[in-house]
């Protein structure tokens, strides 16, 4: 492919992928089969896809940033009239962040921890510019003014990790934008951010896209990020371009099935689940926990870190209770004092009018059949040097279900074809499986012991979008079948409509709202619980 | 960033050593010595394997650290230079002592007329001795010492002795002859002469034990308390008398516990805070020897510079027979020393103590050590002729002189172990047969390179009573065949193994094997040795088992008799039959006086011990030397030691050193040692031509490693991201 | 012949046994077998690890320890037998007698004659000093001047001899391993080199030392070779010893926290702030003692040196226990804040059950690299050790007992060279092997470095 | 901060003491006072009396650990550990078992073990970053593999050999630096550039290896992805972004050291004849005198912990992101 392709004329600010082809050096296995698509300025082109569907790859190899361990094997990429292919790379270095910049995910990670961040914003310039000195930081300044952060002069000397996450992004964003580039790539730029925060970074570079008339290619595996953002769709299934449409003609007529499937994952805000009457399971009354916080010579407790601050709550049977709030509002902890793993500070659980709160490790015991776990990353709540038989007949072994081991062994077999695995896949191996299949054995974990209370902790948010909705269906079906309650922590309010019948909403260890799935979505009482739901991608169904 | 630029620096980074290394000088690059200080002589020379732990002359008993002693302290007698066989001459004392021989009521009486209860050396000091420049003496205007404090934080600022501005000296006087004798005596400082000479010199344990009890203050003045054996005369002249007869005592004299110390001296020591800056008398000797020491860092180097009081002393003007041909005449009649500064650095490694003898920067070398510590031995071989030096050394022009050191090494069998011990005549030749299994002849040459001789008697060469020749023989051990002693074949040693019921190696009766066991000191002996003894006795079917230990733990098993071969060595104090025949003497063994006792094989022969009485008191003479004679028959006769051999010492010279020849005992040598510097100077330059071609291969080796890097970014700031091809 | 079992012979074969069961029991673990898998599908790793394994097997039959009896003598027929106190093992049977060729002392690297003189008579008995021939060095020689080529005759069959064996070694492999995808061939070459390497040494030694001979005239190759045991002995016997202290205590001191981390972490903190040379001296001099003081307990010479052997691996265990011990406690802390660890404290695992089916096996991998990457340094510090005096015993054989005799050789002109380059070779060889395997586990087995190429 | 360093020299104490406790449970199991005083007093004559003397002038006619005879604190107090153990806090070292003053000792040794250490250490390190961080440049390729062998096999290689070789070579074949010594007076440099040569190159097979792991793994980070994009140039990218995170866990492993460089090294000082601490262990290690080897041990905890703290300290130095609390 050495030949130009003399027909293609790019209009200035643009950027052309051509049958972009790239494999893994060592195997030759293809990442890339021939991706192409162009971005036009003051347009945004939406890259979605799953998880190793090839997305990060194409912006990666068309800046010609790839791992070592990748290689480019075929294609073009048009800059103007440039192929940057053909560029020797101590050119190509004077296009990235000149004439294209990209912002990357987490950008915690992605910016220099040691180096403040004016520092690395100034570099950028530096580097592509001949600015220096006092003008040089001026222009940071103006860059961080531009970006929206807060009193941008002392921020100059601030260092990453003591910027919010919304700031980092934006400084990731004043990075990117500080050479005034035509083609801006933003590979899943909010997926680390809270959801309040994710729609101010959206905003932002939604308007600078126009207002500075930046070519912006945006990838993403957020249909509702799409949703809002974008101008054309491009969806990229095992590293190829499936289907390309502007964004409304793609959201209401997908040509693919699996593009169809990506669409209806998203939450629908018209149906709710009753609640049930049922009498309460759990009680959790004015509960607390508390870690102290030692300081001083003789590391005195002179404080308390109030993870759970006077949490009161009631979970029925065969209800489903979301407990919803971002990360660090203490869902978790109380999960883990319900279990009795964390010691609470003050207050009362109660379980079938029995308080657990006071037991010791062996008065817990019998108490464990009934309440059980599901965690969040199910990669690490497996053993993985233990089958996943071992894995789902330890609870049963340890708590004294079902000893006679021949009726184990049915019983794990039947547990694995309940939650739709094989029954031959007790004698595989964790890693053998993928992350939805041990979610569905952490299921049968949980199940195996028949429990009346699961606490499932984020269990779908390691998930990609297809997946969670089987999960959250299997486990919504076997709420039917065997009316045992959930407590669903999740930080996604999205997923609550089709399954939940209540909600609670967390904040700073305090549980600021609660109520039906429908009171709280559709009416939302509490400012913080108003703006959770503000930012929740929705598709409108019209 | 260039990355040339960086290649650039990297290609001179050799250069500049290079260049730095001929800026520095006129002389060699590797010269290890500092630039000479002042146009004086300085002799250059080694301390090795470890500084001396002590420098008082009442507690030092070490012959590394007399080497520093006997420069500066002087003893009120000494040796002749050159004369073999040693012989005592008068140092600090003007002649040697007048003895008197009293009885029991301290009267003068002749020996040969009655019973000898005490006896009485009068000595009689030179005039002209004076000591070395030193604070200690220092006055102020109105006479009284200059350096004494009350105060710990007056003396502070003085870390070493050459911090203090001021200095004095006087002569030496008898009293200070007194009371160096007074602080052997002073249990605090723990001389090792004090339960010896106790024995001897008149008062002395009362003293002691008077001592023991009195108050110590800050310091404590040894003449306020008197030791009834000490008188002191005059100035010049002061007694000492012993219990019995000990004609042997006059050799003492010529150690350095003798020596005299100046009251004002010990004083001086005791000045509050001293001790914690290691000013001490055991770290700063103080005499009035040619020598004194300037410079004491027991790390790194002891340097001793010529005292400029030392009285007037000359080069002998007689030797032996040959040294005059051997050019150790030349130098008749100078006064000594003959150089200005002697520095003595300390070396542990062998290869670089070896390297820097060899590249000409020390001037001789073998001074503190001898063939027995592992140091010489990888170095040459003594064969028959003499010294085989390699061409290297032989170009060099290096000389040897060895000396048969007055001392001897040997594994003794304990006489009283059941299998080996023992005096029947099969027990003897049970012994005979190991002995002759044992080669030593063979031993020596592998693990000594020959500086050893196989000893036929206990008695080494130089001392009366060590027969040479044929008669000298051990001739149970030896057949004299062609003029020389050659080792009975070991044919012999399986038959008298036969006949002493071991068949080969065998038990006759029951079938077991000899297996002896041999207690060896772990540092003492290596592997390659323990192995080459093994397969020694293997040859007759005797089998050997080391037990190993280290130097405490062997005392025990010797303390205790619990062993059976054990290994030990002795160092005469003094050249006489005496100090060596005492190793046999009954009394002597552990087990039988309970005391650290030397005869550690536990030998005990009535006949013996008698004859031993006798010979302690004879003068010199035919009588005395049938005595000895009869002695080293039975130790011969009854096998006592499986082996022994006197080892030699050895200097080796560089060509520009003179006056050579080893004293055995003496070690105060150092100020009849003369120096050619010119030729020192030249032949180093000639020996110590750096070779330069490694610095311009290791600089082209930097680059080389650098230039792929270098090409290989280039080619990488070119490259796109098309394959090639 | 009396077998003659030493505490390190039987330490060893008890730790081969463990390994070969472990890794057997392993094989199911299909997570440990793909991780194996990928250091073998190296050819680097194929290559090192046949290299170690064959230190391992001479360290074995040298392991194999007996007493030859002795005849007895005539008319004494009946009664017992008796055996040498020389301590034989089967490795000294298999090298032909190398080790049992002595000379006077010193000779070179196929050397004909000493390399000192000696007084010897010339042929019309005059006394004279000269380098005299060496008695177990080309005796069949008619002319010295025949001696190259002679060896290049001689090293010709033994390199045959060894080839054939070599083909004996590898065939049934081959077939045995048709279909497999590893790289086997890496592995074969480096078996052909060693055997045919191990059959011309064997074969030349009887007529040349090929290595020269030391000062005692022992032959130089035979003691590098003895001291292939020493090395593998302590480098893998110093790390077992200290296992059991260090994993149990890190595993308690991570798990159950609070005062058992606090009374764990101040006797690590302890142990390692002392410096460790200090540490390992007083240790080695105070069982030495020990040994002296109770000479019965020991009925050979050799017995002797194994216990204190045995002492020096057991005080390089512990010294070195303190590094592993906190690697294993940070392991079991974050192990323990795991989702798995979490969900068997909500099924009410009990604790001894959690340690053992969950952390235990979690914490291998740190012990398995702890293992295969202190080995090599155990090997290197073992030379130190000697240097100082606090190293194995003397009369044991090892490469440090080597290299501190031939510090003082090397001051000789012309230098003897041999027994310091005898030393380093076999002591490079095998340290450069474990510490390129023990890269490769460590690349497979550290999450942290899977993680890296997973993602890359 | 202050507090935190307060309380680690506090925590410091506990530690110390069970040092002490361990070395002499040691040293008394090998050595009896007994045995120290014949060790000291030398072979010939020693008497029972001069090993009283010896015992009670040094200070050790007293129990151990206990003492029932003198009842009360003194049970404890009235023994050897105590008074031995107790004066070294006070840095007190007290004499050597042959009457040096080993506070002395050690300040006048110290010098020449740092004047060797130090380069030692400062030009490693710098050599060490150099080559290694040429090699991270070119990763993944034959350049990297071949240049991760070389450091294996050099590090493969005993440091004896290192030591031995060097001398062999460049001193005594080729005459270009003294095979050994050290004068404080004049051209200090002449003897130092062996040793530090020696110890540099010994070093560079697993100090280069090491550090290639850190910049690789730093060289793998997003915010290196990011410089990337930025458009910088790969020398920039090595020595502004990788090399300044790398410090952070680069100090881990050196900072530590930095106090032990007091202590010298014990192989190079004895070796070139270098009068330092580390010879002086040996020394002392060798002719068994547990004085001095009680107080260098001290000196090596409390150096140790020092580094310790050093780490900690230079931690907020080098990463913002930790502060001491």
């Amino acid at each position: 492919m050495s030949r130009q392709q003399k027909e293609t004329t790019m209009t200035a600010g643009s950027l052309a992928i051509r049958d972009l082809e790239v494999i893994v050096a060592e195997s030759g296995e293809a990442i890339l089969k021939g991706v192409s698509l162009e971005l036009q300025a003051g347009k945004i082109f939406a890259l979605v896809g799953e998880s190793g569907s090839g997305k990060s790859v194409t912006s990666l190899a068309s800046m010609r940033l790839l791992p070592e361990a990748l290689r480019i094997t075929a294609g073009q990429v048009f800059l103007g009239q440039e192929d940057l292919f053909n560029l020797p790379e101590a050119r190509m270095q004077e296009v990235r962040g000149r004439r294209v910049a990209m912002i990357f995910q987490n950008a915690m990670s992605a910016l220099n921890p040691v180096q403040t961040v004016g520092q690395q914003v100034a570099e950028t310039l530096k580097l592509h510019t001949a600015l220096r000195g006092q003008a040089l930081r001026q222009r940071v300044v103006d860059l961080f003014a531009e970006v929206g952060i807060p009193q941008p002069e002392q921020r100059f000397g601030f260092f990453p990790h003591q910027l919010s996450g919304g700031q980092q992004q934006r400084v990731m964003i004043a990075l990117a934008l500080a050479c005034e580039p035509e083609v801006l790539i933003a590979d899943e730029p909010t997926t680390a951010l809270d959801v309040t925060i994710q729609d101010q970074v959206l905003r932002l570079i939604r308007e600078l896209t126009h207002s500075r008339q930046l070519a912006v290619l945006l990838i993403t595996h957020d249909m509702g990020v799409v949703r809002q953002t974008a101008d054309e769709v491009g969806v990229m299934f095992r590293g190829e371009l499936i289907e390309r449409a502007a964004v409304d003609d793609f959201f209401r007529a997908p040509k693919q099935a699996y593009s169809r499937a990506l669409i209806d994952a998203l939450p629908d805000l018209g149906h709710f689940r009753e609640p049930t009457s049922e009498a309460p399971l759990l009680v959790l009354d004015d509960v607390k926990v508390h870690f102290p916080v030692r300081r001083g010579l003789l590391q005195r407790v002179v404080d308390y870190t109030r993870a759970v601050d006077g949490v009161s709550l009631e979970i029925r049977r065969g209800e489903t209770f979301a407990l919803v709030g971002e990360s660090g509002s203490g869902k978790s902890t109380l999960g883990r004092a319900i279990l009795n793993l964390e010691a609470i500070a003050g207050g009362s659980i109660h379980f079938r009018g029995e308080s657990l709160h006071k037991l010791d490790r062996n008065g817990m015991l019998p108490w464990r059949r009934e309440i059980q776990v599901i965690f969040q990353n199910p990669f690490s709540s497996m053993n993985p040097r233990m089958s996943v038989g071992e894995i789902i007949a330890e609870g049963m072994l340890s708590l004294g279900v079902e000893a006679d081991a021949g009726r184990r062994e049915a019983r794990i077999r039947e547990l694995l074809q309940r939650v739709r695995l094989e029954p031959s896949h007790a004698s595989r191996y964790p890693h053998e499986f993928s992350g939805g299949q041990l979610q569905r054995v952490a299921i049968a974990r949980a199940l195996a012991v028949n429990p009346q209370l699961i606490i499932c902790d984020e269990p779908t948010s390691a998930l990609d979008v297809s997946i969670r909705a089987e999960v959250l269906e299997l486990l919504a079906e076997l709420q039917r079948e065997f009316g045992v309650s959930y407590l669903f922590i999740t930080h996604d309010l999205s997923i609550v409509p089709s399954l939940a019948h209540r909600v609670g909403v967390m904040q700073w260890g305090k549980l600021v709202e609660q109520g039906t799935a429908e009171q709280i979505l559709t009416a939302p009482q509490h400012p913080y619980t108003q703006a959770l739901l503000a930012s929740v991608p929705t598709l409108d169904t019209t | 960033m260039d990355l040339t630029s960086v290649a650039r620096r990297a290609w001179v980074a050799p250069l500049l050593l290079g260049l730095a290394l001929t800026g520095c000088g006129k002389g060699p690059w590797n010269n290890p010595h500092p630039p000479p200080v002042d146009d004086g002589i300085t002799y250059q020379s080694m301390f090795t394997p470890a500084p001396p732990k002590h420098l008082d002359p009442a507690v030092s008993y070490a012959s590394d650290e007399s080497l520093f002693l006997m420069q500066i302290y002087e003893p009120p007698m000494g040796y002749h230079f050159l004369k073999r066989p040693y012989e005592l001459i008068p140092l600090g004392a003007e002649d040697f002592p007048e003895v008197e021989y009293l009885n029991a009521d301290g009267v003068v009486i002749d020996p040969s007329q009655g019973e000898v209860a005490f006896t009485r050396y009068t000595l009689t000091l030179r005039e002209d001795a004076h000591y070395q420049p030193h604070p200690a003496f220092a006055r102020d205007d109105s006479g009284d010492p200059l350096y004494r404090f009350d105060d710990p934080e007056k003396g502070r600022r003085y870390r070493q002795i050459g911090d203090f501005p001021e200095t004095g000296s006087r002569p030496v006087r008898a009293e200070d002859y007194v009371y160096a004798i007074k602080r052997l005596a002073d249990p605090y400082l723990g001389s090792p002469m004090l339960g010896f000479m106790g024995q001897y010199i008149v008062g002395m344990r009362e003293f002691s034990e008077q001592v023991q009890t009195a108050e110590r203050g800050q310091w404590l003045d040894l003449d306020t308390f008197d030791m009834r054996g000490l008188q002191v005369l005059d100035e010049r002249r002061y007694r000492i008398t012993i219990h019995g007869r000990y004609p042997q005592f006059v050799y003492w004299l010529a150690m350095h516990f003798f020596a005299p110390i100046p009251r004002e001296v010990d004083r001086f020591f005791h000045n509050p805070g001293f001790a914690d800056r290691n000013l001490t008398l055991d770290w700063w000797p103080v005499g009035s020897g040619p020598f004194m020491m300037v410079k004491n860092d027991p790390n790194s180097e002891i340097v001793l510079e010529r005292n400029p009081n030392f009285r007037a002393d000359f080069y002998p003007t007689e030797g032996a027979p040959g040294d005059a041909e051997a050019g150790l005449l030349a130098d008749a009649g100078k006064r000594l020393p003959m150089i200005d500064r002697a520095v003595f650095r300390l070396e542990k490694e062998v290869l670089s103590l070896w390297t820097k003898f060899l590249q000409g920067y020390y001037d001789r070398s073998g001074e503190t050590h001898g063939n027995t510590n592992g140091v010489f031995d990888q170095a040459f071989v003594v064969g028959p002729d003499g010294v085989e030096l390699s061409e290297e050394l032989a170009g060099h022009g290096i000389t040897i002189t060895p000396d048969v050191k007055p001392g001897i090494y040997y594994y003794g069998f304990n006489m009283r172990d059941p299998v080996l011990g023992g005096y029947s005549e099969e027990r003897r030749k049970l012994r005979r047969a190991l002995q002759i299994a044992f080669d030593t002849e063979e031993y020596l040459n592998i693990f000594y390179k020959g500086n050893g001789i196989p000893a036929h008697s206990p008695i080494p060469p130089g001392i009366p009573g060590h027969v040479e020749g044929e008669a000298g023989i051990n001739p149970y051990v030896y057949d004299w065949v062609d003029g020389e002693a050659r080792r009975k074949p070991i044919e012999e040693a399986r038959r008298l193994l036969a006949e002493a019921g071991y068949p080969n190696g065998r038990h006759a009766e029951t079938g077991e094997p000899l297996r002896i066991f041999m207690d060896v000191q772990s540092q003492a002996i290596s592997n390659t040795s323990m192995n080459w003894i093994r397969r020694a006795f293997e040859r007759i079917g005797v089998q050997v088992e080391y037990r190993p230990a280290d130097w405490n733990r062997t005392r025990e098993k010797l303390l205790t008799g619990n062993t059976q071969i054990y290994s030990h060595g002795w160092l005469a104090d003094y050249p006489d039959p005496e100090n060596f025949l005492f190793l046999l003497y009954s009394p002597e063994s552990p087990l039988i006086c309970e005391c650290d006792g030397a005869n550690n094989s536990s030998y005990e022969r009535p006949e013996y011990d008698e004859l031993f009485r006798r010979m302690r008191v004879l003068p010199p003479g035919p009588e005395r030397e049938a005595l000895v004679a009869r002695m080293v028959e039975m130790y011969r006769e009854d096998a006592v030691w499986l082996y022994a051999y006197y080892p030699k010492d050895i200097y080796l010279n560089n060509p520009w050193v003179h006056n050579n020849k080893r004293h055995g005992i003496s070690k105060n040598t150092l100020k009849y040692v003369r120096i050619d510097d010119a030729m020192r100077q030249q032949k180093r330059v000639a020996w110590n031509q750096p070779v330069t071609w490694p610095l311009y291969a290791g600089g082209g080796l930097v680059v080389a490693l650098l230039l792929p890097g270098v090409l290989a970014y280039r080619r990488r700031l070119r490259a796109t991201a098309r394959l090639r091809g | 012949m009396k077998p003659v079992l030493l505490w390190s012979d039987a330490l060893i074969f008890l730790l081969v046994t463990a390994l070969v069961l472990f890794f057997w029991r392993l094989r199911r673990d299909p997570q440990t077998r793909e991780r194996w898998g990928e250091v073998f599908r190296s050819r680097l790793g194929m290559v090192t690890f046949t290299v170690i394994i064959a230190y391992v097997l001479v360290a074995l039959l040298d392991s194999l320890h007996f007493r030859r009896a002795l005849e007895n003598p005539e008319g004494n027929s009946g009664g017992e037998v008796y055996y040498d106190n020389r301590v034989t093992s089967v490795l000294d049977v298999l090298s032909g007698g190398m080790g049992e060729r002595f000379e006077r002392t010193y000779s070179a690297p196929f050397a004909l004659l000493s390399f000192e003189k000696q007084t010897i008579k010339d042929a019309a008995g005059n006394d004279i000093r000269d380098f005299p021939p060496l008695e177990h060095a080309g005796r069949h020689l008619d002319d010295p001047a025949d001696k190259w080529p002679d060896v290049a005759r001689k090293s010709a069959v033994g390199l045959g001899i060894g080839l054939l064996f070599s083909a004996l070694l590898i065939l049934p492999q081959w077939w045995w391993l048709r279909g497999s995808t590893y790289p086997w061939y890496a592995s074969w070459a480096v078996q052909a080199t060693l055997v045919s390497l191990a059959a011309w040494m064997v074969y030349l030694s009887r007529y040349y030392h090929i290595l020269g001979t030391d000062l005692g005239g022992a032959d130089v190759l035979y003691q590098s070779i003895k001291g292939i045991r020493t090395g593998v002995l302590l480098g893998t016997l110093a790390t077992l010893v200290m296992l059991p202290i260090a994993v149990s205590l890190g595993v308690m001191a991570g798990y159950f926290k609070g005062w058992v981390d606090d009374v764990v972490q101040y006797l690590y903190t302890t142990l390692s702030s002392i410096p460790g040379i200090l540490l390992i001296a007083a240790s080695v001099l105070l069982f030495q003692v020990y040994i002296d003081l109770n000479p019965d307990f020991f009925d050979v010479g050799m017995e002797k040196a194994d216990a204190r052997f045995i002492a020096l691996c057991f005080i390089l265990g512990v010294t070195s226990w303190s590094s592993l011990c906190r690697l294993i406690r940070a392991e079991t802390l974050k192990i323990s804040q795991l989702g798995y660890v979490q969900a068997a404290h909500a099924f009410g695992v009990s604790h001894t059950r959690i340690l053992a089916r969950h952390i235990l096996p979690n914490t291998v991998h740190i012990i398995l690299i702890t293992f295969v990457l202190d080995f090599s340094a155990l090997v290197l510090a073992e030379a130190v050790l000697s240097y100082i005096g606090v190293g194995v015993d003397p009369s044991m054989g090892s490469w440090g007992n080597m290299i501190n005799g031939a510090r003082s050789e090397l001051s000789r002109t012309p230098t003897i060279w041999w027994t310091l380059s005898g030393a380093f070779v076999f002591m490079f060889t095998l340290v450069l092997a474990a510490n390129l395997f023990a890269d490769l586990v460590r690349d497979a087995f550290d999450p942290r470095t899977s993680l890296r190429r997973a993602e890359a | 901060m202050f507090a935190y360093i307060i309380r680690r020299v506090l925590y410091a104490i506990p530690i110390l003491i069970g040092v002490n406790l361990l070395t002499f449970a040691l040293f008394f199991v090998v050595n009896s006072p007994d045995d120290m005083a014949v060790s000291q007093l030398g072979d010939k004559y020693v008497t029972p009396e001069a090993i009283d003397n010896w015992k009670r002038k040094h200070g050790y006619d007293k129990p151990l650990f206990l003492n029932p005879d003198a009842g009360g604190v003194e049970t404890l107090t009235d023994t050897i550990f105590f008074n031995k153990s107790v004066k070294l806090f006070a840095f007190d070292f007290g004499r050597s078992e042959s009457g040096r003053d080993i506070t002395t000792d050690v300040t006048t040794r110290m010098g020449p073990s740092l004047a060797v250490a130090l380069p030692t250490f400062l030009v490693g390190i710098g050599v060490n970053i150099c080559v290694a961080l040429m090699v991270v440049m070119f990763r993944a390729t034959p350049l990297d593999r071949g240049a991760v062998l070389v450091f294996v096999a050099l590090m493969s290689i005993s440091y004896l050999f290192y030591i031995i070789g060097g001398q062999f070579l460049v001193a005594k074949t080729w005459k270009l630096v003294p095979i050994s010594g050290f004068h404080p007076e004049g051209q200090v440099w002449k003897f130092l550039i062996l040793p530090v040569l020696v110890g540099v190159v010994a070093g560079i097979g697993a100090g280069a290896r090491w550090y290639r792991t850190l910049f690789l793994e730093e060289a793998n980070q997003d915010y290196v992805r990011t410089a990337r994009a930025k458009g910088c140039s790969e020398l920039r990218i090595l020595f502004r972004h990788i090399l300044p995170n790398a410090m952070i866990p680069i100090l881990t492993g050196v900072v530590v050291l930095i106090p032990a460089l007091f202590m010298g090294s014990l192989l190079i000082e004895s070796f070139f004849g270098i009068p330092g601490l580390g010879s002086y262990m040996l020394d002392a290690i060798r002719s068994q005198d547990f004085a001095i080897v009680r107080s260098m041990v001290f000196i090596g905890s409390i150096l140790y912990i020092v580094g310790l703290i050093l780490t900690d300290i230079s931690y907020t130095w080098a990463d913002p992101r930790v502060r001491l609390s």
